[in-house]
């Protein structure tokens, strides 16, 4: 009963036949264990025996060092996030990336965790736009232009996206330098390249191509699957990006989630001025009017545009009649925690929980959950700053990640810092 | 083909998180006394318990000074009886409800001036979301939680930051946020916060019907809702208003850099302080100094 | 007039129709079956063959197994 | 757990037999309520609480505005239920049916909501019950009692110690599972084997539906027991409650709840006593599906090996029916799932979607997280051999042809479909056949319009 096989992947990528004899040395039940790697996430402790890894500390630790890199360079630079981002992913689609070393191919990878950075971009960034470009057989092709609903450009992910010829730099940096010259003088104009191929056939002189880029301020940065390259290294020094090589698939994952958040705006990259935006009202449940997105009549929900009474269907978009970028607050409101971003929690030292003077908080104070393991020995947990309340690693996780408040500091009243009190 | 786990939870198994509002300056002014809406909220968490075995309910105080759990289902079982009449449940709640009370007065003595006497809604929301993480994290067999706002006070405006972030991590990680208004104005933030969430806002027209209000709105498992006529969400204002003036318009400006929203256009934005028609360097140098961070 | 005529109704897959068909044809004149070949999978035959059908169907599974020299 | 419900839901539907003066005298106690009103579904319970403290009976029509369009067949089931459990009144005005809550029903709950359920009796003070088991010891005893009764339902040899139970008794538990033949030995029936791979609470609750309408017979008041029964279930486990606060009909259920594992009976100096165990709180929860699982002790290789690590002689019993047991270790039963041993299991009755559930709900935890529990391959061979036992259908039928005219043969074949007897047609050739039951039917239909 060989079940083990060629794994099949859905996501469109069928496993081609000449896969089979690539790997056809592997049997069924080797391939199963080079799938899981089990061997990596064991550990020699110090008498010999064999321990799975505490992962729990171990992810802990891990976002502890992600979470301090991002509010060292959020303090450092000042609070100008630049908000309005127009991205361009550059998915490199040339033969190297139906490689096998990331499980079960480059390509199956890169569409999985593209469609999960898109998700999270958007969450992070509603008034952003983003597009795709794929890069196959030497040309770069526009797979969806920029748009700012997540859906269209999932859709185009996920239909089937073959990998041949070789990749060309030159050709994709030119396209979109096309695209990129006609967005608003206020957004910040990126591109995210996840290369996997190790050479790039370009027509003419890619430095020159570089210096173009770093004229009209897109700031490039690169995810390399394979191994490092020179012109890379190079293209993101000029432009201002980041260069990253991703060892495995969990650390590919890593890098690319953190290119979500909105980087640093970098003081003469974008002029900062007023956006003239509208906040459109709901229409009313029975009102019944032609949508200019779709073309078709609608009945009830949907939003008329405050300036040229147009219908829209949903927000945040623009109004293909009068321009004007409609959006309603929840939208802008959502980034506001890049604003005012929380202080990262400190560390104590286990040993510090049961000494007599402060045994009063024995619980996290989040979710109630004991702060002592099993056995009443007392565990790791973290103290905010300002209120000197006692969490949990979950709940520092939680807190930093997700909800961006922390719940000691809001539940005291003379504690709060005074923002700025807008409604 | 994989067989499908068997679904081990009836949909109908839920964890209802409650946040009372226990701000004196409210409750002394409202139609309906505190002792009253006590006993509807006991009666009503009693019928939550009762609908299933495996039923849950954590009861949260959102206090004008502070926050706290008051009650949880899960840690004390046992259903014997104390002191007479009083079951378990009622006494330890109502016993934790007053420590609480005396403990929230104690924290700060003076009137607030003027300044309008909301409650701490942002900090026990954060609290309930954070007890709902910690039930997802305890495994796949876990009941479906909501939260329940039980609100009076009217909203804060300092709070508008905390709220919205509690509002999008409930809906990333899909948690309804029903609300029950009791107080004279109507709230935005529980309106937004329902809507968002795609849980029910109702603003009971005369309390003293409030235990038939609770039964009939928020006793109803989030499986049964999807069947059930519910109060719809209409007139929801979602228009923003200028940082300025405070009142809410159709079109404004909005800086690039931090989104901040102004009705008329500004030489320089006053949150983040950037000079706009300008290019970032020029702007940094000039207004570095004298201008205020917002952390005071 | 409508003729009605009693009878098995049998229903399978191609294989075993295929069976019970040369089933049938080895059988002497006088014993056999199948009054009518509806179409590929479907029969019409005697009543009372039902239980030979099967002890026939089940010596042919029997043959086809292999049984591990234990 | 669909067995426990259609099991639990027999025991509801004996509840809805009963004459509706035992009815209301069921519902004067706060605890049956709380059990009724856990048994309903969702729908039914919201609509319970919503009525609860509205007094004027309400209209079908308004009760069908609560549901949205899509939400009617829900209701509907609801509304049969409610009527079904007489919680719910039908007042039948001239123009449209009205509803009202049972009023003994809707006083009762309503008390129970006000001041949480209060228990009969309290537990006994500890120092008369000097020590009382811990609740490992209890979940042991009740565990070992309901695997030896089980053991001696299915009249195997093995059982060490025999219960109480007069043999009239047993026989009358085991009705509907043996087949006693002259000088056989007593085999399995279908719904036997069907018993024996049901969770605990099902085969607990069928016992208990047994034993409940077996005593209406001996004259002992059928609600009295139910009543009992289920304020039992709210019982704390591990207390001890003094047995002089029962009733001599409750005293002598109490003994016989002993032999099955709900209770334990303690004898003190001067008093005796009954401590709960887990099956007897674990009893109203099974009434809906959401109950609690117990620990899985299957583990299934793809080399379809079986391993089950327990040691109690009533699970060998069951694995030796659809596998191969090689040997026994002290807490290790191995086994191997093979042609032969599935196809007498089949024979017996079993299907295979039984085997593979049961398989699914005892997988060891170790085994359970990752899906499929059960190897695939072992799931689908055991699907093809059932399906290669009967590859082939045979019905009784009738073959009609030579028909006069299309019309005739066109108006049969509709005939027969209405009927649904229709087996095969051909149109060109004009010949179909039906089933045998319904030839007398269209007999006459042919004859009447020839």
């Amino acid at each position: 009963m060989n079940n083990g096989g060629g794994k099949r992947i859905n996501g469109g990528t069928e496993e081609d036949d000449d896969e089979d004899d690539v790997n056809g040395d592997l049997d069924a039940w080797e391939r199963t264990y080079t799938d899981e790697r089990s061997w990596e996430s064991l550990q020699e402790d110090e008498s010999g025996l064999l321990r799975p890894i505490d992962n729990k500390a171990l992810y802990h630790s891990q976002y502890r060092r992600r979470l301090r890199s991002l509010s060292s360079i959020a303090t450092a630079a000042r609070i100008q996030k630049g908000l309005i981002r127009y991205l361009y992913v550059v998915i490199d689609l040339s033969r190297a990336a139906s490689e096998m070393d990331f499980r079960p191919s480059r390509i199956a990878v890169i569409a999985k965790h593209v469609e999960a950075f898109i998700r999270e971009f958007f969450d992070q960034n509603p008034l952003s736009q983003v597009g795709l470009v794929t890069i196959k057989d030497g040309v770069a092709y526009c797979l969806t232009d920029l748009g700012g609903s997540p859906e269209s450009h999932i859709k185009a992910l996920m239909n089937k996206l073959e990998c041949s010829g070789d990749s060309s730099l030159q050709n994709a940096l030119d396209l979109i330098d096309g695209y990129l010259n006609q967005i608003p003088s206020y957004g910040h104009r990126e591109v995210l390249i996840l290369y996997s191929a190790l050479s790039t056939c370009d027509p003419g002189d890619i430095m020159e191509t570089i210096q173009k880029c770093k004229k009209s301020k897109i700031r490039c940065s690169v995810i390399g699957l394979a191994a490092e390259m020179f012109i890379c290294k190079h293209l993101c020094q000029e432009t201002g990006g980041i260069y990253t090589v991703a060892l495995d698939e969990s650390h590919f994952k890593e890098l690319i989630l953190e290119h979500a958040p909105p980087p640093p705006a970098i003081a003469e990259f974008a002029i900062a001025n007023l956006i003239k935006m509208g906040f459109p009202q709901r229409a009313a449940e029975g009102s019944m009017s032609i949508c200019s997105c779709h073309k078709e009549a609608k009945v009830g929900a949907g939003y008329t545009c405050p300036r040229c009474k147009a219908r829209v269907c949903e927000l945040p978009t623009e109004c293909c009649i009068c321009g004007l970028t409609l959006v309603s607050s929840p939208h802008l409101a959502r980034s506001y925690h890049h604003l005012f971003p929380i202080a990262p929690f400190d560390e104590v030292p286990p040993s510090h929980l049961n000494d007599p003077n402060n045994k009063l908080q024995r619980n996290c104070f989040g979710c109630q959950q004991s702060l002592l393991n099993p056995g009443n020995k007392p565990g790791l947990f973290v103290v905010c700053p300002n209120c000197k309340r006692r969490f949990c690693l979950d709940c520092d996780i939680y807190i930093h990640e997700s909800l961006h408040n922390c719940p000691g500091c809001e539940s005291f009243r003379h504690s709060k810092p005074v923002i700025s009190n807008e409604e | 083909m994989a067989s499908a786990p068997s679904k081990l939870y009836a949909d109908d198994v839920s964890l209802v998180v409650v946040l009372l509002d226990t701000n004196p300056f409210f409750w002394s002014s409202s139609s309906l006394s505190f002792l009253q809406f006590l006993s509807h909220v006991l009666s009503f968490l009693n019928s939550i318990l009762t609908l299933n075995q495996l039923n849950q309910v954590v009861v949260i105080a959102t206090g004008y000074n502070s926050c706290d759990y008051i009650f949880d289902s899960s840690l004390d079982l046992k259903r014997s009886l104390e002191n007479g009449r009083m079951p378990v449940m009622c006494s330890s709640l109502l016993q934790k409800l007053e420590e609480f009370s005396f403990k929230d007065e104690q924290l700060s003595k003076e009137e607030p001036e003027g300044r309008i006497k909301c409650s701490l809604l942002s900090g026990s929301l954060s609290m309930a979301l954070c007890y709902i993480q910690r039930v997802f994290r305890s495994g796949a067999l876990h009941p479906h939680p909501r939260i329940l706002c039980l609100q009076g006070s009217p909203d804060g405006p300092e709070q508008y930051v905390a709220i919205m972030n509690a509002i999008f991590s409930a809906q990333r990680s899909v948690v309804p946020i029903d609300s029950c208004y009791m107080g004279a104005q109507n709230s935005a933030f529980l309106q937004q916060a329902s809507y968002i969430t795609g849980g029910v806002h109702h603003k009971p027209q005369n309390l003293d019907g409030l235990f038939q209000y609770l039964m009939t709105i928020f006793a109803a498992d989030l499986h049964s809702r999807s069947f059930l006529h519910l109060p719809k969400p209409v007139g929801v204002d979602f228009r923003a208003s200028c940082f300025c003036h405070k009142n809410t318009i159709d079109m404004g400006y909005i800086c690039s850099v931090c989104l901040s929203i102004f009705c008329k256009h500004h030489k320089k934005c006053s949150t983040c302080g950037s000079v706009f028609g300008q290019a970032q360097s020029e702007a940094a140098s000039a207004s570095d100094k004298k201008r205020k961070t917002p952390e005071t | 007039m409508v003729n009605a005529t009693k009878g098995l109704f049998i229903s399978c897959d191609i294989p075993m129709a295929q069976f019970i068909i040369n089933l049938n044809a080895s059988m002497p004149a006088s014993q056999k079956f199948i009054i009518h070949v509806l179409d590929s999978t479907h029969f019409f035959v005697q009543p009372d063959v039902a239980g030979m059908i099967r002890s026939a169907i089940s010596e042919f599974r029997d043959q086809n197994s292999y049984e591990k020299p234990s | 757990m669909p067995q426990v419900k259609i099991i639990a839901k027999n025991f509801m539907d004996m509840v809805a037999s009963l004459p509706a003066i035992k009815l209301d005298m069921l519902y004067r106690n706060q605890f049956i309520c709380e059990a009724i009103l856990r048994s309903l579904p969702p729908l039914a319970k919201k609509y319970v609480l919503q009525m609860l403290y509205i007094d004027v009976p309400i209209t079908s029509k308004s009760l069908q505005e609560w549901v949205i369009a899509d939400g009617s067949s829900k209701h509907k089931v609801a509304i049969d239920r409610l009527i079904q459990l007489r919680v719910l009144e039908v007042i039948d005005r001239k123009k449209e049916t009205a509803y009202k809550l049972n009023s003994t029903f809707q006083t009762n709950l309503r008390k129970h909501l006000i001041n949480g359920g209060i228990l009969p009796r309290e537990p006994m003070p500890s120092n008369v019950t000097a020590r009382l088991p811990t609740l490992e010891e209890l979940d042991a005893y009740a565990h070992g009692q309901w695997e030896c009764f089980l053991l001696q339902l299915i009249s195997s040899g093995q059982a060490e110690r025999s219960t109480s139970f007069s043999s009239s008794m047993m026989r009358i538990f085991q009705r509907g599972l043996l087949r006693q033949r002259e000088k056989e030995v007593p085999r399995l029936t279908e719904s036997g084997f069907q018993f024996l791979l049901m969770d605990t609470n099902a085969q607990l609750w069928y016992v208990i539906r047994e034993y409940i309408s077996n005593s209406e017979e001996q004259g002992v008041d059928q609600a009295d027991l139910i009543a009992f029964l289920l304020e039992l279930s709210f019982h704390t486990t591990g207390e001890a409650y003094s047995l002089n606060t029962l009733t001599d009909d409750q005293r002598a259920m109490i003994k016989d709840l002993a032999d099955l594992g709900l209770v334990k009976l303690q004898q003190g100096r001067k008093e005796s006593w009954f401590i709960p165990t887990k099956l007897a709180t674990n009893l109203s929860v099974s009434l809906t599906d959401s109950s609690l699982r117990k620990q899985g002790f299957v583990v299934v290789e793809t080399n379809f090996r079986l391993y089950a690590y327990s040691s109690s002689k009533l699970h060998c019993e069951i694995l030796r029916l659809f596998s191969r047991v090689e040997y026994q270790l002290p807490n290790l039963i191995v086994g191997a799932i093979t042609k032969e041993s599935l196809y007498n299991a089949f024979e017996n009755g079993i299907t295979a979607e039984q085997i593979i559930t049961f398989l699914q709900q005892n997988a060891h935890p170790r085994v359970a997280e990752k899906t499929p529990a059960v190897p695939e391959n072992v799931t689908d061979q055991i699907r093809l051999w059932e399906t290669d036992l009967n590859r082939v259908e045979m019905t009784p039928a009738h073959c009609y042809d030579e028909f006069p005219s299309r019309d005739v043969f066109e108006a049969a074949s509709d005939f027969a479909r209405v009927h649904c007897g229709l087996l095969w047609e051909d149109p060109k050739k004009m010949r179909m056949v039906v089933k045998a039951e319904i030839h007398m039917l269209m007999r006459e239909h042919l004859r009447g319009n020839k």
